[in-house]
């Protein structure tokens, strides 16, 4: 069988193996949770509490401020301490609920019937997922409620529920996968029965074998799903390299998956669907790779607000000194400038490097050897287009397709000359879409 | 046929006119930054030489010859150029347009340009016929056009590379046109075509 | 204190000087055969026009107060590929003098590397080929254990002094064109046992130091496949055409078309960075060589086939753009 | 080559100053291109007749004095608004320049690519600077084409640096 797949991409290491067999363990929350207001995109939330109130777990201790918004729940027993300044993961200080944590936890969430499940109306499911704070779990944090209400004019043709996680070291999903199968195909059914699709797909790639094995295992029970194995690569994730994999289909430059009838979902994403319909648990908590140059690379499931330094503390700390610490995957995550950043609903995983992996490498004369322009999976000359930014000519970088980049990393990834190829089309982009506002 | 074939081998790639004749420099370096205006200039250049070449031959075997007035020659083909680009800048405008609004800005450069006048002479000097003059003046066109479609595209990949500072600008124009000469050698004795 | 920096945070092990040193590697083969059928005089005009080389490329970053990256490996492969491109009987100077202008004029003037439009080792054999012909042209030395044209000595009287090329120029005739044909001929080229360049000699060590490349993706296959695809395709039927006395087989093993094709032509900083682009380069690459060597003034075509291709590249880079993923 | 150019810068200038008065300003052009074309014409006849060899290895430059730029340029720009004597002055000024930077060029490429010096086909052999055995091995890249423009991009290069100090 020819594995599916896209054109163009690159192959790391993998680095999977340091916390593949890691089981997801239940961990003793810290002393304080920070939930910043913004995790997701949109407008942040805003808090609901007096300062001093008493918290309970699962209760919501922020609300949606307008579209694109969801609220926030407490995912402890603890005390509301009121907002302070903190840093997040993707970079500056953000306004944070504080709450001290009270330990004694205890989860009272307990599985409904299906019979139950089944008669619940469409908007009534797309309701419970946005009370229940459901974002993104991939990395976007795009809120869900919202991404499920296709417009009435696009057809959903394929449904694809991206188990892929071609970032090397996570294995969040991977474990999600092993451990809850039936959940996460139980979280699909509902995207399903929400968007009416023709073709449901779990997409995984080909170094999750058993994790393909394990989801394709419970196939008697939803025989509605396609299984596709798909070729290790990076950006074999991605949206759009996902759905062109699959279906063929390309979704058009500036446009969205359901321009050509798809829609991509996360397994971490399905999972959180089916906790909220079935359980009625709000998104509070996740599975999170703590993995790198730690001592004991662990798939945890963390209190959503977790200090990134607490998780380091439980892998036993990092061998030798920590030089870098990554919130997300090695390729597109965002280097911490505080040890003290916490955990957000699109973290998927946490990478420690220390000075040996992180060693500055100084940029030399572009070689042409066009390593980026063959694994641009957007298909772009990286080369051509860095030079154009360098020289200023934003117009020509436009036109070269620079807003088409995701900041996938592979070309710089790729370059021998160490030239920052995707920095600067990040930059680009930013300084293009000023200039338009 | 071969005749013809030969001329145009010959004055597009063996004997190209700005890389081994040094005729038209002016315009090849001059518009030769971007690769656009340097294609317009190419086939302006097309243009004119043709037409010039086949006024000239006219005039020249018909009212030179004739009245023994070879030694006007010089001044003749360069007043004849210097009004054709002139008629030909009004008649773009009035009825082409779209051409001349292409074309508008290097009308006049040409006029100036060596290789228009260089292909005249070179065309009475070689004794062609009319046929084998406008091969002859088109595949020199041709030739400048090639080459000045190429030194644009390789000056425009230069763009911003490190070059040292005196050498920025002309220079290394220069240079470039000297290695694509050293290219074009490798065309050299095709056919039997010397330099 | 944290590093931050943007993603990604890992880059692919590959570097210049990684892909530097391996071309390097991949042409030693090819050098050493030559050391052994030509004799030490080819390692002595092999280091001289390294050396050259690499001192060039010092003398102008240290005049021009850049930073001084003659350890990058690059200067090293001009030098090598430069000393392939002569004679083993060339005087001393020649490859001195070559390197140096492929380094000065033809590299470090436009910025250096990654900069250069020509390839600086073939702009260089163009050099001295058009400034000493008689030394680029003559003078050559049978290999050991071989004969200059390849034929065996008693074979054809009068033409020890040429090579199979010079031979097919000069004097094409109907029983030279036989022989050249002949099985024997064609394993001779494909082994080594015949006169020529320092480096044009074995295409079999040639391929086996380019597949080692192709197969670590520092060169690309489709510019070499399509240059000498193409050199077999036209030379095919032009000989069906009856206008080359040698078959298609004789023209890919003969003269500089394998070490051209192989290791010049995929000359990264002087080939196109699309895929279309570089088929193009290299079918057209592989034509015009065809045509120097049938109609033109020179036996062999492979640089000058190769340099006019470089001239074309920021052209072919502008209209080979690639089509964006969904656009 | 450099003379004749000279003569016409010098020529040409004069004339054009003398006449500035009486040429009105829109038909300037086309009158200087006449009255440059005539001074090339007579030199193109005067070296036909004195100096055959030389006229044919210039051959067809000489007549293309007519659209050298800087002679027009001149006129334009200096001799159009200047009286006789300093026009005169302007002319052999940018004449001798001329003269000066196609001497050294030639210079240049006829010892380095031949080994000869000042040589004037039919009239003087030239200088043989180098000996017999550079001859012998001189870098005739520098008498082709390519050399021309190489030696001429030096030559810039060096001045722009020369320039800047």
């Amino acid at each position: 069988m020819s594995l599916l797949t896209f054109k163009g991409g690159i192959h790391p290491t993998c680095c999977k193996e340091f916390s593949k067999d890691s089981k997801i363990k239940i961990i003793e929350p810290p002393d304080f949770i920070y939930l910043y207001l913004s995790q997701h995109t949109g407008i942040p939330s805003k808090p609901v509490l007096e300062k001093g109130a008493e918290v309970e777990i699962g209760q919501k201790v922020a609300k949606a401020a307008g579209k694109l918004s969801v609220g926030l729940h407490s995912p402890v027993n603890g005390t509301y301490m009121g907002t302070v300044m903190y840093p997040h993961p993707l970079g500056g200080m953000k306004e944070a609920i504080r709450i001290q944590v009270n330990k004694e936890n205890s989860t009272p969430f307990k599985e409904k019937e299906r019979a139950k499940i089944s008669n619940i109306p469409k908007q009534k499911l797309i309701n419970i997922i946005k009370d229940n704070g459901i974002v993104g779990m991939g990395g976007a944090a795009f809120p869900t409620y919202f991404k499920l209400q296709v417009p009435s004019s696009k057809k959903i043709k394929d449904l694809i529920i991206n188990g892929v996680e071609c970032e090397p070291f996570l294995t969040s999903d991977y474990r999600l996968m092993m451990e809850k199968c039936e959940e996460v195909m139980k979280g699909v059914d509902i995207v399903r029965r929400i968007i009416n699709p023709e073709n449901v797909w779990i997409a995984i790639e080909a170094n999750k074998l058993d994790a393909f094995e394990v989801m394709k295992s419970t196939s008697s029970l939803f025989p509605w799903a396609n299984f596709a194995l798909l070729k290790t690569k990076y950006p074999q994730g991605s949206e759009k390299q996902l759905i062109d994999a699959i279906t063929g289909r390309k979704v058009p430059e500036g446009g969205l998956p359901f321009d050509v009838n798809a829609y991509v979902q996360n397994v971490g994403t399905a999972f959180a669907i089916y906790e909220a319909v079935y359980l009625g648990k709000p998104l509070f908590e996740r599975v999170v790779t703590v993995t790198g140059n730690v001592r004991h690379q662990s798939n945890f499931l963390v209190p959503i607000g977790t200090p990134f330094e607490y998780l380091i503390k439980l892998t036993e700390g990092p061998i030798g000194k920590i030089s870098k610490i990554i919130n997300g995957g090695p390729l597109m995550g965002i280097a911490q400038s505080q040890i003290s950043s916490c955990v957000v609903k699109g973290t998927s995983g946490i990478v420690v490097q220390n000075e040996t992996e992180t060693l500055k490498k100084e940029p030399s004369p572009c070689i042409r050897c066009a390593a980026c322009v063959d694994c641009c999976p957007m298909n772009l000359l990286p080369t051509e287009m860095y030079k154009h930014i360098e020289m200023n000519r934003l117009e020509k970088a436009k036109e070269m397709g620079v807003l088409s980049c995701m900041e996938c990393g592979s070309c710089s990834y790729a370059c021998p000359a160490n030239i920052p190829l995707t920095q600067q089309f990040k930059i680009a982009k930013s300084r293009i879409t000023k200039k338009v506002n | 046929m071969d005749n013809v074939f030969l001329i145009f081998l010959s004055a597009f790639l063996v004997n190209n006119i700005i890389l081994m004749k040094f005729l038209g420099l002016c315009p090849f370096f001059g518009v030769s930054r971007r690769m656009e205006t340097a294609a317009s200039m190419g086939i302006s250049v097309i243009f004119v030489m043709t037409l010039a070449t086949v006024i000239t031959w006219f005039l020249y075997q018909f009212i030179l010859i004739p009245l023994n007035l070879i030694y006007l020659r010089t001044v003749v083909f360069i007043l004849v150029i210097a009004s054709l680009v002139q008629f030909l800048e009004l008649f773009f405008k009035k009825q082409l347009p779209a051409l001349y609004s292409a074309l508008g800005i290097f009308l006049p450069l040409i006029t100036t340009n060596c290789a228009i006048l260089g292909v005249a002479f070179l065309n009475i000097d070689n004794n062609f016929n009319l046929i084998s003059g406008i091969v002859f003046a088109i595949s020199s066109g041709l030739g400048f056009l090639l080459a000045i479609v190429l030194i644009s595209s390789i000056r425009e990949r230069l763009e911003n590379a490190p070059i040292p500072e005196p050498l920025k600008g002309l220079p290394i124009s220069f240079v470039i046109a000297a290695l694509m000469g050293l290219a074009f050698l490798g065309f050299s004795g095709f056919l039997g075509l010397s330099l | 204190m944290l590093r931050i920096s943007p993603a990604p945070h890992i880059t692919s092990k590959v570097s210049t000087p990684k892909i530097m040193w391996s071309v390097v590697a991949a042409l030693m083969p090819a050098f050493i055969y030559a050391v052994h059928i030509f004799g030490e005089r080819v390692i002595l005009l092999t280091l001289l026009s390294i050396l050259s080389a690499m001192g060039s490329e010092y003398v102008f970053q240290k005049l021009t107060k850049r930073e001084i990256r003659i350890s990058d490996g690059s200067a090293v492969i001009t030098g090598i590929l430069l000393a392939f491109n002569i004679s083993p009987e060339s005087p001393w100077w020649l490859p001195v003098a070559g390197s140096a202008f492929a380094i000065f004029v033809v590299k470090q003037i436009f910025g250096g590397i990654g900069y250069n439009i020509f390839n600086p080792a073939l702009a260089g054999r163009a050099f001295l080929t058009a400034s000493w012909p008689s030394l680029m042209a003559g003078n050559w030395a049978p290999p050991a254990s071989g004969t200059l044209s390849g034929l065996p000595t008693q074979a054809i009287d009068g033409i020890a002094q040429a090579t199979p090329l010079t031979l097919l120029k000069v004097n094409p005739t109907e029983s030279i064109a036989q022989s050249l044909n002949s099985t024997y001929m064609l394993k001779a080229l494909f082994i080594g046992k015949v006169g020529g360049c320092i480096g044009e000699t074995s295409a079999l060590l040639l391929l086996i130091g380019a597949f080692y490349l192709f197969f670590k993706k520092y060169a690309d296959w489709k510019i070499s496949l399509g240059y000498i695809g193409s050199v077999f395709v036209f030379s095919g039927i032009l000989y069906y055409l009856g206008k080359t006395p040698v078959i298609p087989l004789f023209h890919i093993l003969s003269g500089g078309v394998m070490l051209g094709g192989l290791f010049m032509a995929t000359d990264m900083v002087t080939s196109p960075v699309t895929v279309k682009g570089r088929w193009i380069f290299g079918v057209a690459g592989g034509i015009i060589c065809v045509l120097i060597r049938v109609w033109g003034g020179y036996p062999e075509g492979v640089s000058y086939s190769i340099l006019i291709m470089n001239m074309f590249v920021p052209l072919l880079d502008r209209i080979s753009e690639k089509k964006i993923f969904g656009r | 080559m450099g003379i004749a150019a000279t003569f016409v810068f010098v020529l040409s200038n004069l004339f054009v100053s003398s006449l500035r008065k009486i040429i009105p300003a829109n038909l300037r052009i086309p009158i200087f291109i006449i009255i440059i074309a005539s001074f090339v014409t007579i030199i193109d006849y005067a070296l036909k007749a004195y100096l055959p060899p030389l006229s044919v290895q210039l051959g067809v430059f000489v007549p293309l004095i007519v659209v050298n730029c800087g002679i027009l340029g001149r006129a334009e720009g200096f001799a159009f608004k200047n009286p006789v004597h300093l026009s005169f002055m302007d002319g052999l000024g940018a004449g001798i320049g001329f003269t000066l930077v196609l001497f050294i060029m030639g210079t240049i490429r006829e010892i380095l690519g031949q080994g000869i010096w000042m040589s004037i086909p039919g009239i003087f052999d030239g200088f043989k600077i180098l000996g017999a055995s550079f001859t012998e091995s001189s870098i005739i890249l520098l008498i082709l084409p390519p050399g021309g423009f190489l030696t001429i991009a030096l030559l810039m290069g060096l001045f722009n640096y020369w320039r800047k100090k």
